[in-house]
């Protein structure tokens, strides 16, 4: 059955459903059976591939579409991440993706009717070495001149910026100043793809849960369809966006790709009254900072050197990221780690993503996000659709093509400094 | 002519620490030869010549002998008085012409430490991940390691009470001095070992 | 100040004949040593302790352990504060000062209360529904104030001055728990002359034994066992016994952590924390239960406690909480404690029990002592009364809408069955089981975490493997132990202690008592408590398809508090099961995380603080370099001197004085940073063919030349002057940064690809300071020196072994000024000894030192590269117009076929030139980049005022920018002005190179 | 966190002793490969779940390369050998046969 369009969320709803106790809530999004063919099947459904459905049938009129999802939505490197928005990047054609990606967030909680609680707090990357400083007075300098909006803040600034951080001029690592975006920020990690999945479910596309895709059919060198746990479904367009697990797909689809999955890091404080207002970002010291709604300090920390599957990884990498935080925010050293989780991210040759056709008519992928796919999710999710839709990709999506890796045409961010997305 | 004069030769930091903990003392040693070999271990021409500059056999692998510490499958570091690392390089270098080997005076590139007393197996485990209790690690073993976050190796040279001598890169013993400072004092053991 | 609730005897773990002085909310207690600060607040009748989350209900102890949901404290102030830490885990010592958290203005008076009122429009996941319009409301009117009502106790504002330690431990068998089936497991470890460590996160062993001592173990009391087991255990020398020290985490291939609390008590410890980071052949959890609450309405005002923890508080505190009881229960443990109370002398008003005919020996000997006992009854609500339980009304499941009776009590025990602890099997991967008659979830023995080896790594013993009664648990611990041990190729003589214990009866589990009339719809039955979390908040979520028991927790938030769910989860699972018409094994359960409980960061961060968290390397010469005024630049981990300042001139003038010194009379640098590999044997010269861009093969013996060093991508990574010393060995100089990097990279080539190579590689970066000694005086300096060194007879790029002023030198003739210059080679012990001789002669000379900031104009005077400046990683030798070091002869060299590649050879790629500004005292901000049309062309890699020159110098990346010296570019600020600059050769400066080649 | 046993040297040290060299037996494209082969070796990567030959290096100690075998998914170790050889040792896939003749690893 076709969705029919749902009530929308508002102070209202949620006043009238409070006297009937709430039982007249309906279903955020259908749980459908699969139908025998599609248009287009998405494999994944993380925020990238459910905003990929929702703008393929918002823009694109392709309303047709399967998302299909071996476990729960979102519930991959979408609910594992530390939320951290920014678009702060030197080069022109990341710059340009991952700003287009900061925008829709700023009215994504309208476009959705679902709060995803999008908070331009502001991104401050520290500049703790002469050459991190110079990376990052490069990287202002190229985000002015694509009308990203950045300052340049000395030490000074840094500690009105915020005022938990250490700037003895005496410590290892010295606060030399910091990259300020104030638009930058964080939302709401599962809403933002539950957000997507009840509107894309509203368009018509069929979210389909606990589906693991088995096998990919090709006729031809074209896709004709996908073999699924819960039987085979047709479709014309295959679109597959599962991060870690991206080599796994493409082995199916039968060619290669220049990606590794390693574990990353990360972990939260227990909750504790507002010290944090911002995001801080330390790369010369892999530590990087929030603080949630809830108050609990939100802690990125590094990927492990190896391939793993394991959402685990090694306690090393949290004592490194933790050790670094304590150096540059001394008053947590009495706070307590509650948590600490990993994900598995997808890391490309010059650690930039990858938007592309494939060898394969008809299939095309998004990966390759590394450490840094929560911030992209709506831009991503935004010129794959029209990738897929217009079968070649769009301006935005053009320079993050595969064949950049036989070209050596590099994406590298990491020339501005040791950047984690 | 300019003569070579020995007495400028400088460690880059002296000193004894006596710090207390199970009666612990740390050193700082006095300048020391080395010599960096890397050779084929197995062939005999190269057991010869060690033992005949050092008057010591081939250690086994990850042993140190008085003075000759195994480094690597392929690499021993020689020890012998200050100032006789070039004359002994270039003495191997004589005795192994025609086998391929590396011979090099580094007498200068590294700094040693003497760690002494009952809790210098547990400074030594808070920040090196290697099992240093009594049945597993004894006098003539030797480790190459992590200590804290730089690379070091240490050999344990005498029993009752423990005696382990710690050498790391000669621009980090600053560092691992005061490492090893900080980790000896008292009322900090973890008292397992 | 006497101590209502403290009972007349009892309480195996406190000394009465001490008391301990404390203060809550700045009011001051009473108490005894042995008492946790829960025990002691019971003691003194305080019920209400805390403010919930969302609602900001008035909140009690219910707990007496680590799973406690309410009762968390702010401890000391400023550089002792210390927010969220659970009253049942807090020795009571003197001078204790707690105050509440989460509550304005006070306890008893919190106005966030009111959103209770309101607290029906706060379903779960209501934020997502609603503060949606206006856009701009989120961030500057909803978002702040919902920070400002979540977040918990305060956030700390002082520097920590605690000392916090790490250790390495390795043991065979790692028994996380001290309880009756963690002391079984160690006697049989130890006795199989394993290496034991046992861990204990209370400051006692024994674990319920201590509280439940009925049962008699190899004939003797409980008690009297227990008392020789320790015994026996200390007296072994291959077990270590921890207490205070919690196994946090178990990691793959047995990494597990052990959190030590020794510095917890108030005295000024040596150790606060200790974090041990273990590494053990196997695990053996001995972890034991978790009482479940029941939900009921309002199961959540002060005085609604775990009947095991109101047990908890009579047996080993002495304490009762509540003068009136009733226990609700569904299973026989609530009898333990019903009759405990009856036998400390306090009423208990009934036992309710979910079960239709409750039978077994612990029901008989509640009704033999005369106990109401209430079959197939529940509580349908509790009444508070000025934030106190005041009355419950009971409800009989058969008939809920009938009206129950109302029963006034100020404690109500409730019992809902146990949930082992299972963390640590589950933390690298271990599965649960749902155990359907046992109503818990228990280790899947089919599904263990793996070692390395693939072996199971971590068993489960005694009561967190579900075992209930004490005969259970013993003889499951002494076989679980031994199936550990026999894995390790161990066998235990130690025999499995006999047990006579009583048995219980099945439990009948409650996940929602019905409640009469509206309460039934509109009802607060919590299940987590600290987050708000209610039975019609799961259930409402299930209806809205946050079906995964993931969605669930997150659209709820079940679960994810400070206990991270061990008291709720499984309730909360239940319900969901129940909504979704699912089992519970279909719903599944959430991943459980480490730690097991909160570790404090500082333990994390151990000693590794201040000046131990990283290393800062150290020429020979640094304290001299301080001595005499240097500020430092950091490269990599060293410090070089950036430059030397006189009095208290500036940056510019020391720099610039620095710079003319070096161009007009003689300066010297310390330059040992620099990277020193000996590269030796037949293969050398090809290995060094391939490592380099430019042909090393034909260099002479004796002679110096620069070469340029590419990764696989065609890039340039670093450079350097490589020095043949004679056929077979060369020296190769790397950038200060590189030394390891390079090292590694030849090791990696000369180990995994060209293996066949005979060819040894010694890093001998530290074994030589290198000083250089530069300007056109610099021969006039040498030629004073005492040496056996004919300096002027060395040729440029030539070099000369010898002594020097009794040093031993190598003397380079190379230069990165554009100067006449020679680098001295020296033993680092000789270091400082021949920088001092050089100082005092080129000052002789008028000259001096210099720093790495002059270094740097003075090679961009000449239009020399800087690896990291000019390059960035995505840059060719070609880029920077040095084709002139790339061989065109040699077949092949590392990186050689990467930059054939289209990208690498566009003619538009960005190309090095020189920029020099319309007005010469305009220097170009760092990074700025060149614009036409509102793109960027390229970006400024170094920008100097030329002390030199007199005027403003800089080298940049300009797209073609070879084929467009003389034109005028625009370079913009970020001050959004632009500046006008001239494209030209980046060579500034002598031109010819006549200066450095006399 | 690994444990890892080094066959260079004969130590079973921490992970933190050791450095990831990424997958093993890359075969080296130079000169007169085609762009599509090198582009292969220097990116595309087998990145299996489940069985990783892969290269390590005793970083904090011998300082050596060497192979190791190690299942992705449950992070098993299949064995370890020597860096001078261009294939793994029989023995070793004997011991991944077995491993997936006994479902443990895809």
């Amino acid at each position: 059955m076709a969705a029919k369009r749902k009530p929308r969320y508002s102070i209202f709803s949620l006043a009238r459903n409070s006297m009937s106790h709430h039982q007249g809530w309906e279903k955020a999004w259908r749980s459908p059976d699969p139908k025998p063919e599609y248009d287009v099947v998405i494999v994944g459904a993380g925020g990238h591939g459910l905003a990929t459905a929702y703008y393929l049938a918002k823009n694109h009129g392709i309303t047709n579409i399967a998302v299909v999802e071996k476990g729960w939505l979102g519930g991959g490197n979408t609910g594992r991440n530390t939320t951290i928005i920014r678009s702060n990047y030197l080069q022109d054609s990341s710059a340009a993706l991952f700003e287009l990606s900061r925008s829709l967030f700023e009215t994504l909680s309208q476009e959705l009717n679902y709060n995803i609680m999008f908070s331009p707090r502001g991104v401050l990357m520290l500049a703790q070495t002469e050459h991190e400083k110079r990376a990052w007075q490069r990287t202002h300098h190229a985000t002015r001149l694509n009308n990203i909006y950045t300052e340049w803040a000395d030490t000074k600034r840094v500690k009105e910026i915020c005022p938990i951080i250490n700037t003895d001029p005496g410590a290892r690592f010295p606060v030399l100043g910091g990259l300020w975006q104030p638009r930058g920020g964080t939302a709401r990690h599962d809403a933002v793809a539950w957000g997507y999945a009840r509107a894309a479910d509203d368009l018509g596309v069929d979210v389909i849960q606990n589906c693991e895709v088995l096998g990919i059919d090709r006729e031809g060198g074209k896709v004709t369809g996908v073999q699924t746990t819960r039987g085979a479904i047709k479709c014309g367009k295959l679109g597959i966006v599962v991060a870690g697990n991206t080599t796994r797909l493409t082995d199916m689809a039968g060619f290669r790709m220049p990606l590794e999955s390693v574990p990353l890091q990360a972990l939260v404080s227990e909750p504790i009254k507002p010290c944090l207002d911002i995001v801080v970002m330390a790369n010369t010291v892999h530590g990087y900072m929030s603080q949630s709604d809830k108050g609990e300090l939100v802690i990125g920390g590094g990927t492990d050197g190896y391939n793993a599957y394991t959402q685990r990884g090694s306690f090393q990498h949290v004592e490194e990221t933790v050790t670094a935080l304590v150096e540059t925010f001394p008053i947590i050293s009495r706070l307590r780690m509650l948590r600490q989780w990993g994900g598995i991210v997808d890391i490309t040759g010059d650690r930039s993503p990858i938007i592309s056709k494939t060898p394969v008519d008809g299939v095309f992928v998004n990966c390759g996000w590394g450490t840094g796919g929560f911030k992209a999710t709506c831009g991503s999710g935004h010129c794959f659709a029209a990738t897929i839709a217009k079968g070649e990709p769009d301006a935005v999506a053009a320079p993050f093509s595969l064949d950049r890796f036989s070209e050596g045409r590099m994406i590298d961010e990491s020339v501005a400094a040791a950047v984690a997305h | 002519m300019s003569e070579l004069d020995l007495s400028l030769a400088r460690p880059i930091l002296e000193g004894v620490s006596d710090t207390g903990a199970n009666g612990l003392k740390l050193f700082v040693q006095l300048l020391r030869g080395m010599v960096t070999l890397r050779a084929d271990l197995s062939s005999p021409s190269v057991a010869a010549a060690v033992k005949d500059v050092t008057g010591s056999d081939m250690p086994d692998v990850r042993k140190a002998t008085e003075n000759v510490l195994w480094m690597s499958t392929d690499e021993l570091l020689l020890l012998m008085p200050y100032g006789e690392g070039g004359a002994v390089a270039a003495k191997l270098g004589e005795a192994l012409a025609g086998e391929h080997h590396l011979a090099v005076d580094v007498s200068d590139a590294r700094s040693l430490f003497k760690l002494e007393g009952g809790a210098a197996r547990e400074v030594l485990a808070k920040g090196a991940p290697v099992d240093l209790a009594r049945d597993k690690f004894a006098v003539g073993d030797l480790r190459r390691t992590r200590i804290s976050h730089i690379a070091a190796a240490f050999w344990q040279s005498g029993a009752e009470p423990d005696v382990f001598e710690i050498i790391c890169f000669r621009s980090y013993a600053n560092y691992l001095w005061e490492w090893l400072e900080e980790s000896s004092r008292e009322g900090s053991m973890p008292g397992i070992l | 100040m006497t101590q209502p609730n403290r009972l007349d005897d009892g309480g195996v773990l406190i000394d009465r004949s001490h008391k301990i002085k404390f203060f809550f909310d700045g009011k001051p207690y009473n108490g005894h040593p042995g008492d946790t600060l829960a025990s002691a607040l019971l003691a003194n009748g305080v019920k209400l302790v805390n403010r919930s989350y969302k609602y900001h209900r008035p909140r009690g102890i219910v707990s007496s352990g680590p799973e406690e949901p309410n009762a968390l404290v702010n401890l000391g102030s400023d550089a002792t504060h210390e927010p969220n830490i659970r009253m049942t885990q807090i020795e009571l010592h003197d001078g204790l000062d707690a105050t509440s958290q989460n509550r304005f203005p006070n306890l008893d008076a919190d106005i966030g209360v009111l959103n209770a009122a309101a607290s029906r429009l706060y379903p779960a996941g209501f934020y997502y529904k609603t503060f949606i319009h206006p856009r701009h409301a989120w961030k500057y009117l909803f978002e702040p104030v919902i920070r400002r009502i979540a977040g918990l106790g305060k956030a700390p504002t002082h520097p920590d001055n605690s000392q916090y330690e790490h250790t390495y431990a390795f043991c065979d068998v790692l028994i996380a728990g001290g309880g009756v089936a963690g002391l079984v497991a160690a006697k049989a470890a130890s006795e199989a002359g394993a290496r034991v460590i046992l861990a204990e996160q209370t400051e006692r062993l024994g674990g319920r034994l201590l509280v439940d001592d009925d049962a008699e173990i190899d004939g003797k009391p409980a008690r009297v066992w227990l008392e020789e087991t320790i015994a026996a255990l200390e007296a072994m020398d291959n077990v270590t016994i921890r207490l205070r020290t919690c196994c946090s985490a178990a990691y793959d291939h047995n990494y597990c952590l052990l959190y030590e609390r020794s510095g917890d008590r108030g005295e000024a410890a040596q150790v606060r924390h200790r974090l041990w980071r273990v590494r053990t052949a196997r695990v053996i959890a001995a972890t034991g239960m978790i009482e479940r609450p029941i939900a009921f309405h309002y199961n959540d005002v002060p005085g609604v406690m775990l009947a095991s923890a109101v047990r908890d508080y009579v047996k080993l505190w002495g304490v009762s909480p509540g003068e009136k009881t009733v226990v609700y229960t569904t299973n026989d443990d609530g009898y333990r404690t019903a009759l405990a109370l009856h036998e400390a002398g306090r009423t208990v008003r009934a036992i309710l029990d979910s079960r239709k005919d409750p039978s077994g020996p612990l029901v008989e000997k509640a009704r033999a002592a005369g106990l109401e006992i209430r079959p197939n009854t529940g509580i349908g609500k509790a009444k508070a009364k000025r934030n106190k339980l005041e009355q419950i009304e009971t409800v009989n499941f058969d008939k809920p809408e009938a009206p129950g009776k109302t029963m006034y009590c100020d404690c109500v025990a409730m019992s809902n069955g146990w949930s082992p602890v299972i963390h640590l099997y589950s933390h690298s991967g271990g599965k649960a089981l749902w155990d359907e008659d046992a109503v818990m979830y228990r280790p899947d023995p089919a599904n263990p975490p793996r070692g390395k080896d693939a072996e199971a790594m971590v068993f489960v013993a005694g009561s967190a493997n579900g075992e209930l009664t004490t005969d259970a648990v013993v003889a499951q611990a002494a076989e679980i132990a031994s199936e550990a041990l026999s894995q390790l190729g161990m066998k235990t003589s130690a025999v499995a202690p006999s047990v006579t214990a009583v048995t219980e009866t099945t439990t009948v589990p409650v996940w929602c008592t019905p409640s009469p009339g509206k309460a039934g719809l509109g009802g607060k039955h919590f299940l987590d408590y600290q987050n708000d979390v209610t039975v019609a908040d799961v259930a409402l979520a299930a209806r809205e398809g946050y079906e995964s028991v993931e969605h669930a927790k997150r659209y709820t938030t079940l679960g994810m508090a400070t206990d991270q769910g061990k008291l709720s989860n499984i309730n909360g699972h239940a319900i969901l099961g129940k909504t979704l018409g699912k089992t519970m094994a279909e719903v599944g359960t959430t991943t459980f995380r480490p730690p097991f409980t909160p570790i404090s960061f500082g333990s994390i961060a151990g000693r590794e603080t201040g000046n131990l968290f990283k290393p800062v390397r150290q020429t020979a010469m640094h304290d001299w370099h301080a001595a005499h005024g240097a500020d430092w630049e950091p490269v990599g981990d060293w410090r070089r001197p950036y430059r030397y300042q006189r009095g208290d001139e500036d940056r510019d003038t020391s720099i610039h004085r620095e710079c003319l010194r070096v161009r007009n009379s003689v300066g010297i640098l310390d330059a040992s940073t620099l990277g020193k590999i000996i590269v030796k044997g037949p293969d050398a010269p090809k290995f060094l063919d391939m490592m380099y861009t430019n042909m090393m093969s034909s260099l002479k013996p004796g002679k110096c030349r620069y070469g340029l060093m590419n990764n696989e991508n065609g890039f340039l990574m670093d450079d350097g002057v490589v020095v043949r010393l004679d056929e077979e060995t060369f020296l190769c100089h790397t950038t200060s940064g590189g030394a390891d990097r390079i090292h590694a990279w030849f090791e990696e080539w000369l180990q995994t690809e060209w293996f066949d190579f005979k060819v040894y590689v010694a890093n001998v970066t530290e074994q030589y300071s290198q000083i250089a000694v530069a300007g056109p005086k610099g021969l006039e300096l040498l030629g004073s020196l005492d040496s056996d060194i004919d300096f002027a007879a060395v040729p440029f790029m030539g070099m000369a072994e010898g002594t020097v002023e009794g040093c031993p030198v190598r003397a380079f003739r190379i230069s990165f000024t554009g100067e006449l210059s020679y680098e001295f080679a020296v033993p680092v012990s000789f270091g400082l000894a021949l920088w001092e001789k050089l100082h005092a002669k080129a000052e002789a000379l008028g000259g001096g030192v210099y720093g790495t900031e002059a270094q740097h104009i003075l090679r961009a005077e000449k239009g020399f590269v800087v690896i990291g400046d000019e390059t960035d990683g995505t840059v060719t030798a070609h880029d920077v117009g040095m084709s002139w070091a790339v061989s065109k002869k040699k077949e092949d060299f590392i990186g050689k076929r990467a930059m054939e590649r289209s990208d690498l050879t566009r003619p538009d790629r960005k190309q090095l030139v020189g920029l020099l500004t319309e007005d010469p005292n305009e220097v170009l901000p760092d990074g700025a980049h060149g614009v036409e049309n509102g793109k960027a062309i390229g970006h400024v890699t170094s920008t100097y005022f030329s002390p030199t020159l007199k005027r403003s110098i800089a080298m940049a990346l300009i797209n073609g920018g070879r084929a467009r010296f003389g034109e005028v570019i625009q370079i913009s600020t970020a001050k959004k002005k632009t500046i006008r600059a001239v494209i030209c050769d980046p060579v500034f400066y002598d031109k010819k190179g006549e200066r450095q080649d006399v | 966190m690994l444990l890892i046993d080094c066959p260079c040297c004969g130590v079973s040290g921490e992970e933190t002793e050791f450095a990831a060299g990424g997958e093993a037996h890359i075969v080296r494209a130079g000169p007169g490969s085609s762009d599509a082969d090198f582009a292969s070796y220097l990116f595309d990567r087998k990145n299996p779940r489940g069985v990783h030959f892969e290269r390590w290096r005793h970083a904090f100690g011998c300082g050596k390369w060497f192979h190791m075998v190690r299942s992705t998914q449950t992070l098993e170790v299949f064995g370890v050998y020597k860096a001078d050889v261009t294939s793994p040792p029989q023995d070793i896939l004997d011991r991944v046969e077995a491993a997936r003749a006994e479902g443990r690893v895809k």
